[in-house]
């Protein structure tokens, strides 16, 4: 059984016990654990359930690499499925919960998928479920869909906080083993900005378990001097709990921190992403160890030899009282060594190679242990937990020679290099032979902007494992100096590994099927030399196929084993079958952390205007245009939406009404070549227009469409300004600044966009004169101000440009106060328009007042394929210019067909409201069967002053079919009959707003 | 080659499978064929199916630079819809949404069509009466469509947040029929029913030039040396401009990477697919359990494969915002492909400059859904020499016209 | 993600500060403009896997527009400089020249 | 007539440093390049030397700032903008410049404290060690615009007054006890 031992365990803190729940056990854990390392403390052997046969599964690794051991960890609000045990902190308090089973860990019925497992190879359901037809949608889909997944979906909202932060540095190093010290200690000692990320909370990696001797002195000691020392230098930064997790263009690389991981609802934030800019990177993040595929290999109780040792020196854990070791690789002896010393058994270490030499394994024979060479596991037994290995010859077929009993099984099928930061972003790789697995090639680095190499990497992941190699290339990778792994054999810590992709070599089928390459989704020997049979031969194909890699550990166990397997299929060697592409992250990140802040109040800008939080107040109901919030209606108690719009038209034709008109945008232009700039970009003629006067015009792009409209005011001899729809200020402004910065530059003409410079107000109807003067100030008489001239001012004291424009159709006047006035002006507006009947009303009024009056909205009439010509504004298309910024564009035979849709207004027979988006119907049916059209409504509104319902649209020669009858389609079916008449259903000749 | 079935299975059970054919051969390039296909991705593997299977020419062989499927193909989010709002557009994808319908049984491989409906959230106003537009445009395309209340979306998708509040949800253009497939299996079935044809799937195999005489196309440039056709059709979405530059002709087209990611696997809790255009994010759950999730594009040419990462993150905010219960799931892997963007984001299915030369592209962020509609198409096109009724509108010389088949105009994005 | 030199404000600007506006160099045809050079203008993009010359807006910055010289392949830059030129300056060529040997300006 | 209010009428925040909003500021935008009567205009304006590539020059309650190479932003005391706009047309009158009143259009904040760093490292893509002394630097802050600069024991940051209460809220997210940037041991 797995135990705490009574003494050892460097990072456990035996005076601090900490309590924490079990699948509802209560167990005691000490302060420094991992869940992982107090899971193995109980004698929790058995922690989850497989993806596809639901086969128990037990703790195989110590790191996050690990493929089995994930949690439901926490609950409600700060439910966090798919914890990986390996990684996660002890702390008081903390529950978990295993995953993937019913109706528990132990009893799973789950598990008849086990029994079936021959009748669900890799893919079987590409080949089956194919008949009958519904059967997939209805029957099987549904069953294999709720198989699916791992950890409980959370129902809940988050209740933790996250937050991101920028960095930049000289060198960032990643990885806080001895390489990555050395590297950060060498650089930051020339000076240069470092910035190192370790992962766990403590720095050394590996060889502080290892026990390796630095230059004379023990790795511990060694560790402590060095990070000593780079705590003294204050260009050095070090962050523990923080991963790399991707390498991305440019030096960009994104790290995870895990701030209150273990210490939730403390008020800080959970986790913090890292955007890190690095003019260099030296990945020193070590190697991850390899099982070995042998029968049996994922029977609880079988993990990675260094994962058992670092159980026993960290945590002061014995994952087993008899330990078998198998190997291929010397690495593995310091394993059965540690047990040992720990004063627990190794019955044998059954190694695959033929001869055994060494120092490690000279250690061990002294200790007295059985070695068995030439040797292999025939098969594991025990279903939930081992109790024995049956040994058989490495080179043969499976014939069983002996048997074990035992606990645990340890095994080392040798040391693959994390090579996963290099190759994120194009770093190439090469195998390496004297190690067995795949290296950074130096020559292929990923590219910096400069094309300079991106990455170095240093340490075991360059495939150097003595510790002596890992500070040499520790300290070149900090002066940018890649060592190639290959080419330095001799010197090299190779663990004198022999490869060994299968155990026995020889294994029949039967075996071949219980060997697990992918522990967590089931993807066995078995599987992947199927696919390579049924042609599914690139390594990609093959990954895609049996799911190999795929599983939340992404391979990190499985790959080489896989690709390995794989090549010996094809016999092909391994280089030639190449890896999948690594993609970031290198352990998954919390998604609440890549959004960051971004949430609830701050999610997106919200733009208000100087009036908003009136509009709050009143009980304004907004809607969103662009980033503003514009109120759409000021509903009264007891009121529709309809109804309170409906009130505001009213009001507004027949008394007064008040628009918070803040957003529209408002564009200072000026220049000599002012008046010309605006020639282009407007369809119309602006040069022309005098001071003081204002006139409505159009902007298309190089397209031809339609794409903002506004009106335009001259202010003196070389300033206008232009008015912009209120999504367009940006958009325009830029607009206009690429043309004077990218075609025009020679053009002397200045812009500034002051749209938030000013609140907008527009007092409108019958008594807006009369609001004026009771504000009093300024003349604003027909005569002093007419129809579409403007004027500065003071009302009520307030300094004001007043507009003398109009959207609605009534007599109007907007006018301009400096922003920060702009409540306060507002208020007085209210204030001096009560005996008037002064109301606020909203965008929906205005719109249903606008279409009342035949005026086309951007975004309803136009959509992007839409030309002014279409709308009926070739008025507003100056004939005597020789350009403008989309005229080539309307030249196109499309856009100059006489057959376009056109602008009309339309009147339902029965008064009814033509549905939003509804289509004229035509004769007949297209090629492709699809029923006829020859036009569409564009606006569609129940008007109030006419009531009755009212439309604009656009209609195939619509201008020539004043007075005939079309009919439109209903989603629902059925039609409704319209009389196309004159968009302009109001005051048609316009004397209302000219009063 | 032998039909796949629970029969076969429980046959191969009894051999530890040793006895199942290969999917697809990988036979050595001929010296010629009548039709050469370049790009193993879906919509090639379906041209090159449709043209065998509807047309009964099999002489085909279909050249692949890297490994079949390895495309965009194998790399989309798998959203199968038709509700588009032009014609041309309706037609297409209605055609190809129906063969998807029953392409397992077509192909004898189990693709894993899966219409559990997609539902298009309209968070604004303006996007409402854009999704009520679709909706009567879709009546009259025969594209079955609905616009369904807040509570109805609510129902169908309970982890949804449909309250804002900063973008409530007012309703949803639902398609009941559209749904999702396994990516990787459309091009496998396709590829094994080519084989099966007698057609060459050659993979490794890089076009890298273009043989004409007299303004005719007459073979091939590879890496795997010269290969002879009477017709070639260009079928390689991010690499248009590459292979039509070869060809001698420039397309509208420009190769931006987009980009794609998946959460880690957990119990199924969302049976249709979302897609949030005003916050631009979307989202499904796979039958594996994992939540796939795509967002928006690169504005600048690339063809690496990987975008830029903030994409990622204005996804995930959007996304966070609109299933607040994913903020405690984990990104598992994030990916890129090279999407293939046109001057109105809409296909090109068309005849080119050089005679005997057809191409087949632009389908973008969006071509996924149009696989086989867009192989059948390109078929009819490459077997009569013009195109028939569904490619008509596609035609490359619409931009010069200004005959736009843009479907901005209604939804943001379009996958 | 980018980080390009902004040739106006001298920031090594990230990516989001930056909108990118495609294709630089474009001639400007209007009306009277033949069919094919307003296709060429408005459509038909270089697109090539490799060198390619772009715009780019230091948008939340100093708000000027700038052209980049980059590789779509790699994602190097050669070089930025103003938009008020019509051609690569032969700074940047040369630039190119250096880590793209017989690459020619087309 | 009322007093001028500033976007949100001077909040405060105390996190593990002090986020005020200030203002209203007065602020005009001056487009003009290489005129012969710049320096004057701007000696005028705000008593500072024309400031170099991303500089601002402040003297008292007065700056200049480059924003861009034909732009500059003028800051005085909201009071006087009228007088200065005034000094600035008679300083370039008949030249080719644009000088417009935006105090009303932007927001103001202060940031005060020795972690004021960490608040921008948060929000900013910004190398703030390489930050030049007196620089003004454009940027993003999280989704809107914003400029800084360093000034007193901490920061001056503008943006435009619709996002104002965003910006606030990123920066009291940001500023929460807690959360400072200091990396765990
Ligand atoms: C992240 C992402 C998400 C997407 N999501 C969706 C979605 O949800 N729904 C949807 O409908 N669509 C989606 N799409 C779009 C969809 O993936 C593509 O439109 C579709 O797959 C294109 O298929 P294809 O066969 O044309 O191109 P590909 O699948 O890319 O095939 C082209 C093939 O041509 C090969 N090739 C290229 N050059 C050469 C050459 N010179 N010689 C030989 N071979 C060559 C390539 O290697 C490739 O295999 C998405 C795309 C991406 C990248
Ligand atoms: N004998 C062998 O076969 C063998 C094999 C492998 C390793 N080793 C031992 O490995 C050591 C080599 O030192 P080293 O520094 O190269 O490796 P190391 O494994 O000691 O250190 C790597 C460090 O990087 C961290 N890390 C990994 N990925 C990370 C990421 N994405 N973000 C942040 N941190 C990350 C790890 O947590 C670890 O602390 C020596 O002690 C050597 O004995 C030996
Ligand atoms: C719909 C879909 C679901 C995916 N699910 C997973 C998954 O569960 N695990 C995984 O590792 N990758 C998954 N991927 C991503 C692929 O592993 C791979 O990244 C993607 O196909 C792009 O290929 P590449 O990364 O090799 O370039 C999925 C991809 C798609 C399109
Ligand atoms: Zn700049």
């Amino acid at each position: 059984m797995s135990t705490r031992l009574s003494r050892g365990g460097r990072l456990i803190d035996r005076t601090t016990a900490q309590e924490f729940t079990f699948n509802g056990k209560r167990l005691r854990g000490f302060q420094g654990d991992t869940l992982a390392s107090a899971l193995l403390a109980n004698d929790q052997m058995l922690v989850g359930r497989s993806f596809k046969y639901h086969r128990p599964r037990g703790i195989v690794a110590a790191g996050p690499e690990e493929p089995n051991a994930l949690m439901n960890l926490g609950t409600g609000d700060r439910l966090e499925p798919n914890q990986r045990a390996t990684t996660t902190e002890l702390f008081d308090g903390l529950t978990a919960a295993s995953q993937n089973h019913w109706p528990s860990l132990e009893f799973d019925v789950g598990v008849i998928n086990n029994y079936a497992a021959r009748l669900l190879p890799a893919g079987f359901y590409y080949k089956t479920f194919i008949h009958p037809r519904a059967a997939w949608k209805h029957v099987f889909e549904p069953i294999i869909r709720r198989s699916a997944g791992l950890g409980k979906a959370p129902k809940l909202r988050d209740a933790d906080r996250y937050e991101q932060a920028y960095a930049f540095c000289d060198l960032l190093v990643v990885g806080g083993g001895i390489a990555g010290l050395q590297a950060a200690l060498t650089a930051g000692r020339a000076g240069q900005r470092v910035l190192l990320l370790e992962q766990t909370p403590h720095l050394g990696g590996r060889a502080a378990v290892d026990g390796d001797l630095i230059d004379g002195q023990p790795a511990e000691a060694w560790i402590k001097a060095t990070t000593d020392a780079l705590a003294t230098l204050d260009t050095v930064t070090i962050r523990v709990r923080t991963t790399g997790a991707g390498v991305y263009d440019h030096g960009y690389v994104l790290a995870d921190e895990r701030v209150a991981d273990h210490t939730p609802g403390d008020g800080r934030p959970k986790q913090r992403l890292w955007r890190i800019r690095a003019a260099r990177i030296v990945t020193a993040t070590g190697a991850i160890e390899r099982p070995l595929a042998f029968a049996g290999n994922d029977v609880p109780g079988v993990m990675l030899a260094a994962a058992v040792r670092d159980y026993v020196t960290n945590y002061g854990v014995s994952p087993g009282d008899r330990t078998v070791i198998v190997t291929n690789n010397d690495d593995a002896y310091r394993t059965a060594i540690a047990l040992k010393s720990a004063g627990l058994e190794v019955p044998v270490i059954v190694d695959a190679r033929t001869e055994v030499t060494g120092d490690l394994p000279a250690q061990a024979r002294a200790l007295g242990i059985r070695i068995a060479t030439g040797t292999a596991i025939a098969k594991v037994q025990g279903s939930r937990r081992v109790t024995g290995v049956a040994l058989c010859l490495q080179a043969g077929e499976g014939a069983v020679t002996d048997e074990v009993a035992c606990d645990a099984v340890a095994m080392s099928g040798g040391w693959s290099p994390v090579v996963h930061l290099w190759s994120h972003c194009g770093g190439k790789l090469t195998w390496d032979d004297d190690i067995a697995g795949f290296v950074p090639d130096p020559a292929r680095p990923p590219v910096n902007h400069d094309g300079s190499a991106m990455v170095t990497v240093a340490g075991a992941a360059a495939g150097l494992f003595g510790t002596a190699e890992a500070r040499a290339s520790g300290e070149s990778a900090a002066m940018g100096v890649g060592t190639d792994g290959t080419r330095l054999a001799h010197a090299k810590h190779t663990g004198n590994i022999h490869p060994v992709w299968v155990m026995p070599q020889g294994a029949a089928p039967r075996l071949r099927t219980k060997m697990w390459l992918d522990y967590q989704n089931d993807v066995k020997v078995s599987d992947v030399q199927l696919a390579a049979r049924e042609g599914y031969e690139s390594v990609e194909h093959t990954k895609r196929y049996t799911t190999l890699g795929m599983a939340t550990d992404q391979g990190k166990l499985s790959n080489i084993n896989g690709l390995a397997v794989l090549a010996q299929a094809l016999n092909a060697d391994i280089p030639a079958v190449g890896t999948t592409t690594f993609r970031p992250p290198y352990t998954p990140v919390t998604i609440g952390t890549l959004a960051g802040e971004a949430r609830g109040d701050i999610f997106q800008p919200l733009r208000k205007t100087p009036i908003h939080e009136w509009h709050v107040k009143s009980g304004a109901y907004f809607e969103p245009v662009g980033l503003w919030r514009r109120p759409y209606c000021f509903p009264r108690p007891g009121e529709t939406h309809q109804q309170a719009v409906h009130r505001e038209v009213l009001n507004t034709r027949s008394a007064l009404g008040l628009l918070d008109a803040s957003t529209l945008g408002k564009i200072v232009v000026k220049g000599p070549d002012a008046g010309k700039f605006l020639d282009m970009l407007y369809t119309g003629v602006m040069s022309t227009l005098p001071i003081g006067k204002c006139r409505y015009s159009l902007m298309c792009n190089e397209q031809g469409f339609l794409s903002d409209d506004g009106v335009v005011a001259r202010i003196d001899e070389d300033t206008w300004l232009c008015h912009t729809t209120s999504g367009g200020a940006d958009r325009i402004h830029a607009w206009m600044e690429d043309w004077l910065q990218c075609e025009w530059w020679d053009w002397q003409v200045y812009t500034a966009n002051v749209t938030e410079q000013y609140a907008q107000v527009a007092v409108v109807g019958p008594n807006a004169r009369n609001l004026l003067q009771a504000l009093g100030g300024m003349d604003v008489s027909r005569d002093t101000l007419p129809f579409m001239q403007w004027a500065d001012g003071r009302l009520a004291g307030y300094p004001v440009r007043v507009y003398r424009i109009s959207f609605s159709g009534e007599l109007s006047y907007e006018i301009a106060v400096p922003a920060s006035h702009g409540l306060a002006f507002w208020n007085a507006c209210l204030e001096a328009g009560k005996p008037f009947g002064a109301m606020p009303y909203g965008t929906e009024a205005l719109h249903v007042m606008r279409a009342e009056k035949g005026f086309i909205m951007i975004g309803d009439e136009t959509d992007g394929t839409v030309i002014p010509q279409d709308l009926g504004l070739a008025w507003a298309i100056s004939k005597k210019k020789m350009d403008y910024l989309g005229k080539r564009g309307q030249e196109r035979s499309h856009l100059a067909n006489p057959d376009r849709w056109q602008l009309v207004g339309f009147e339902t027979l029965d008064g009814s409201v033509i549905p939003d988006g509804a289509y004229v119907l035509e004769d007949g049916s297209n090629a492709n069967g699809q029923r006829n059209v020859q036009g569409r409504v564009t606006s569609t509104y129940p008007s109030p002053t006419l009531s009755r319902g009212i439309a604009m649209g656009l209609l195939r020669h619509g201008p020539d079919r004043i007075g005939e009858v079309v009919s439109f389609n209903m989603v629902g079916g059925g039609t409704v009959q319209a009389r196309v008449t004159s968009p302009v259903f109001y005051d048609k000749d316009g004397e209302k707003q000219n009063v | 080659m032998k039909r796949y079935s629970v029969f076969a299975i429980a046959r191969e059970a009894m051999r530890q499978h040793m006895g199942w054919d290969r999917a697809w051969a990988s036979p050595a390039p001929k010296a010629s064929y009548d039709v050469v296909i370049v790009g193993a991705g879906g919509h090639g593997l379906a041209t090159a199916y449709y043209l065998g299977r509807n047309f009964g020419i099999t002489n085909v062989a279909i050249l692949e630079k890297g490994w079949l499927g390895g495309g965009n193909t194998g790399r989309n989010t798998t959203i199968i819809r038709s509700n588009y709002l032009q014609d041309p557009s309706a037609a297409i994808y209605e055609k190809s949404r129906s063969l998807y319908e029953t392409l397992s049984q077509d192909l004898n491989y189990n693709m894993m069509f899966s219409p559990r409906g997609v539902m298009m959230l309209a968070q604004t106003h303006h996007e409402v009466r854009g999704y009520l537009r679709t909706a009567h445009a879709n009546a009259l395309q025969g594209v079955t469509t609905e616009f369904i209340t807040p509570q109805r979306v609510k129902e169908l998708c309970p982890i949804l947040n449909i309250d804002g509040p900063r973008y409530p949800v007012l309703g949803a253009l639902w398609q009941a029929r559209g749904g999702t497939g396994r990516h990787d299996a459309v091009a496998w079935g396709y590829a094994r029913a080519c084989s099966d044809m007698g057609m060459h799937i050659v993979q490794q195999c890089e076009v890298t030039g273009v043989r004409s005489e007299a303004g005719q196309v007459t073979g091939v440039e590879t890496t795997r040396g010269h290969i002879g056709c009477k017709k070639m059709g260009i079928v390689v979405a991010g690499h248009s401009g590459q292979v039509a530059e070869m060809a001698g002709f420039r397309l509208p087209v420009e190769a931006v990477a987009l980009q794609a990611l998946v959460s880690e696997p957990i119990k199924p809790c969302m049976d249709v697919v979302v897609m949030a255009n005003t916050v631009h994010g979307y989202m499904s759950q796979s039958d594996k359990g994992e939540m796939v999730i795509g967002g928006g594009t690169d504005g600048f040419n690339n063809y690496t494969q990987r975008g830029s990462f903030h994409h990622i993150e204005e996804t995930l905010r959007a996304l966070v915002e609109t299933f607040p219960m994913i903020s405690r799931l984990k990104m598992l892997r994030q990916w890129g492909g090279i999407v293939d963007m046109t001057g109105d984001r809409s296909p090109i299915i068309s005849k080119t400059p050089l005679g005997g030369c057809f191409i087949n592209c632009g389908w973008g962020t969006g071509g996924f859904k149009a696989i086989p509609g867009s192989g059948w198409a390109m078929a009819e096109l490459m077997a009569k020499g013009e195109p028939g009724p569904l490619a008509a509108a596609f035609g490359m010389e619409r931009f010069r016209e200004g005959r736009f088949i843009d479907e901005s105009v209604a939804a943001g994005v379009a996958h | 993600m980018l980080t390009l030199e902004c040739p106006y404000c001298h920031v090594s600007a990230d990516e989001t500060e930056l909108t990118p506006g495609y294709e630089a160099h474009l001639n400007r045809y209007g009306p009277g403009s033949t069919d094919d050079d307003f296709e060429s203008y408005m459509f038909a993009r270089k697109n090539p896997k490799g060198v390619h010359f772009e715009r780019w807006r230091h948008a939340y910055g100093c708000g000027k527009w700038f052209l980049a010289a980059r590789c779509t392949a790699t994602l190097e830059v050669f070089g930025t400089y103003p938009a008020q030129t019509s051609g690569p300056p032969p700074g940047i060529i040369a630039a190119i020249r250096a880590r793209r040997p017989g690459w020619t300006l087309t | 007539m009322s007093e001028p209010v500033s976007a949100l009428g001077g909040v405060v925040f105390d996190g593990f440093v002090k986020i005020r909003e200030i203002g209203p500021v007065g602020m005009i935008a001056l487009r003009a390049k290489g005129l012969p009567g710049l320096d004057k205009a701007i000696k005028a304006a705000t008593g500072t030397k024309v400031p170099a590539m991303r500089k601002i020059v402040i003297s008292g309650d007065r700056a200049c700032g480059w924003m861009s190479p034909d732009e500059y932003l003028l800051v005085v005391p909201y009071a006087e903008v009228a007088k200065t706009l005034a000094a600035v047309d008679k300083a370039l009158k008949g030249a080719h410049y644009l000088a417009v009143d935006v105090s009303d259009a932007r927001a103001v904040f202060r940031i005060e404290g020795v972690r004021s760093e960490d608040v921008l490292a948060k929000l900013c893509p910004v190398d703030l060690a390489r930050l030049e002394p007196g620089e003004l630097r454009r940027t993003r802050a999280a989704q809107v615009a914003a400029a800084f600069w360093k000034e007193h024991d901490g920061y001056t940051l503008v943006c435009f007054r619709s996002v104002a209460s965003y910006v606030m809220g990123l920066l009291t997210h940001s500023a929460k006890a807690g959360s400072e940037l200091s990396p765990q041991d």
